[in-house]
């Protein structure tokens, strides 16, 4: 009982910070496309192990589906999100941050 | 591989719609909990079935159940590896990045397994979609070109192509840009 | 257990407020939706760690309401405020 | 005991704050949607579970939505379907 609150307490904690990563990341990388990365990446992962934690603890199956339902629902959406947003500025004309080219901040 | 989709007979839609008649089921199932009414749930599932036949024609392409498992592992631990792979990255302190645009031909047919595979990659390490040319050219932006992203991509397409049991369309290397 | 959940809600908080210096700088309107996407999906793990603390269990429909309408705040922007070209170049999109 | 509550008044203070003195149109529709969200995590606190469900699906949702797409209207030059401002504000 003990080693499964134990488990559940580094989930939890892992998940916050992979949170923290992902905005971390959001403030230190260059662009919107290297930003969109750690958005999609970090959170998404933040979030399953949150979501895994507490799925130790769930106190019935349809709970721990659900919280499984809502896990792979905020995937698509901040998948799509990402690709969206990334397409939106590459038509726009948003150019990539290259390593050579630091003007294009 | 037809572009247009032509003449669904009537069998497979009804075969779709039980299909999804089944999974709306089990997600009321999940959201009402314990207690679930079917009396309200059972026509609702209906009715939103229905709705999604007549809106969203039937798939043409099916997962093929026994690859789920595998499939979700290796997405469960690529997705890991991703986070790790940001998580590194951003905390170091000179923020080792060398982003790239790469232009990938598809190797699956269109529809549902190419969306998949743009929504997929998007969640891998190191990889981003960001357009899909009309001549099935994708373009994918990738947070270090030092890395083989050309690579990856394409066991995710060969993984992918497994889950729905599609053949992949030979094609020509990766083009790099 | 609970002072756990709790610090995880607090430490939650404390990225959403990080995340407000990205909203504020910008530079691009796009960096700024980006934000709020990710504020979307951390509101949706602070809704979870809540509803397993406070033991509420409608909370975890609130946390799926939340990330469904998240994403339409997205999809309007690159929609209705970031679009260029004439309409109807609509290519294909994932389905949502 | 009540960090996470006092943290939560302030950051929701903070946030109104921000939507009424930003000059930017954009920049305030945003804040007004973290607004909304962290509007919704304080009724949770309330113990008010179906407040939050209304405010997380119109606050952070509904508005949001319907506050962009009147901004892409007003962003747009009379006369036009082109949108081609410079987007850095």
């Amino acid at each position: 009982m003990i080693l499964i609150e134990l488990l559940q307490a580094l989930l939890l904690l892992a998940g916050v910070g992979f949170f923290l990563v992902g905005t971390l990341g959001i403030l230190r990388f260059p662009d919107v496309y290297t930003r969109v990365h750690a958005l999609t990446k970090a959170d998404n992962l933040g979030l399953g192990l949150i979501v895994f934690g507490l799925l130790l603890g769930a106190e019935s199956v349809p709970v721990a589906l659900k919280l499984l339902l809502v896990w792979g629902l905020a995937l698509i959406a901040s998948a799509t999100a990402g690709y969206l947003v990334a397409r939106a500025a590459r038509r726009r004309g948003v150019r990539p941050w290259t390593a050579r080219n630091w003007e294009n901040s | 591989m037809t572009e247009q989709r032509h003449a669904v007979d009537r069998s497979s839609r009804v075969g779709t719609y039980i299909l999804r008649l089944i999974i709306l089921l089990v997600i009321w199932w999940i959201l009402s909990g314990s207690h679930s009414d079917w009396w309200f749930g059972l026509p609702l599932a209906m009715a939103a079935a229905a709705a999604s036949v007549w809106l969203t024609p039937p798939a043409r392409f099916l997962l093929r159940p026994h690859q789920i498992p595998q499939f979700t592992g290796f997405f469960l631990w690529q997705s890991l590896l991703a986070g790790w792979d940001v998580a590194r990255r951003t905390l170091s302190p000179s923020l080792p990045l060398q982003p790239e645009i790469l232009r990938l031909p598809m190797a699956l047919p269109p529809g549902a397994p190419t969306w998949w595979l743009m929504l997929t990659i998007s969640l891998l390490p190191g990889t981003l979609s960001v357009r899909l040319d009309p001549d099935r050219v994708l373009e994918v932006h990738c947070l270090d070109a030092r890395l083989d992203v050309t690579g990856s991509v394409r066991e995710t397409e060969a993984r992918l192509a497994r889950l729905f049991g599609v053949p992949l369309q030979p094609t020509e290397a990766g083009a790099r840009q | 257990m609970n002072w756990l959940l709790e610090t995880v809600a607090l430490l939650l908080l404390v990225t959403l407020v990080l995340g407000l210096i990205r909203i504020w700088r910008g530079p691009t309107i796009a960096d700024r939706m980006l934000a709020a996407q990710l504020f979307g999906t951390t509101g949706v793990g602070l809704l979870l760690v809540l509803a397993e603390l406070q033991q509420i269990a409608a909370l975890r429909d609130v946390a799926l309401v939340l990330a469904l309408l998240a994403v339409m705040a997205v999809l309007a922007f690159v929609a209705r405020v970031w679009r260029k070209g004439p309409e109807g170049e609509t290519e294909e999109d994932p389905p949502a | 005991m009540p960090w996470l509550d006092l943290f939560l008044g302030f950051t929701l203070c903070v946030t109104a704050g921000l939507a009424l003195i930003a000059r930017d149109m954009f920049r305030a529709v945003i804040m007004f949607i973290v607004f909304g969200l962290l509007m919704a995590v304080a009724w949770v606190r309330l113990q008010a579970p179906d407040i939050a469900l209304a405010e997380a699906a119109i606050g952070a949702g509904l508005t949001g939505v319907l506050l962009l797409d009147t901004l892409g209207y007003l962003r747009r030059p009379f006369g036009s379907r082109v949108d081609n401002q410079d987007d850095r504000s």
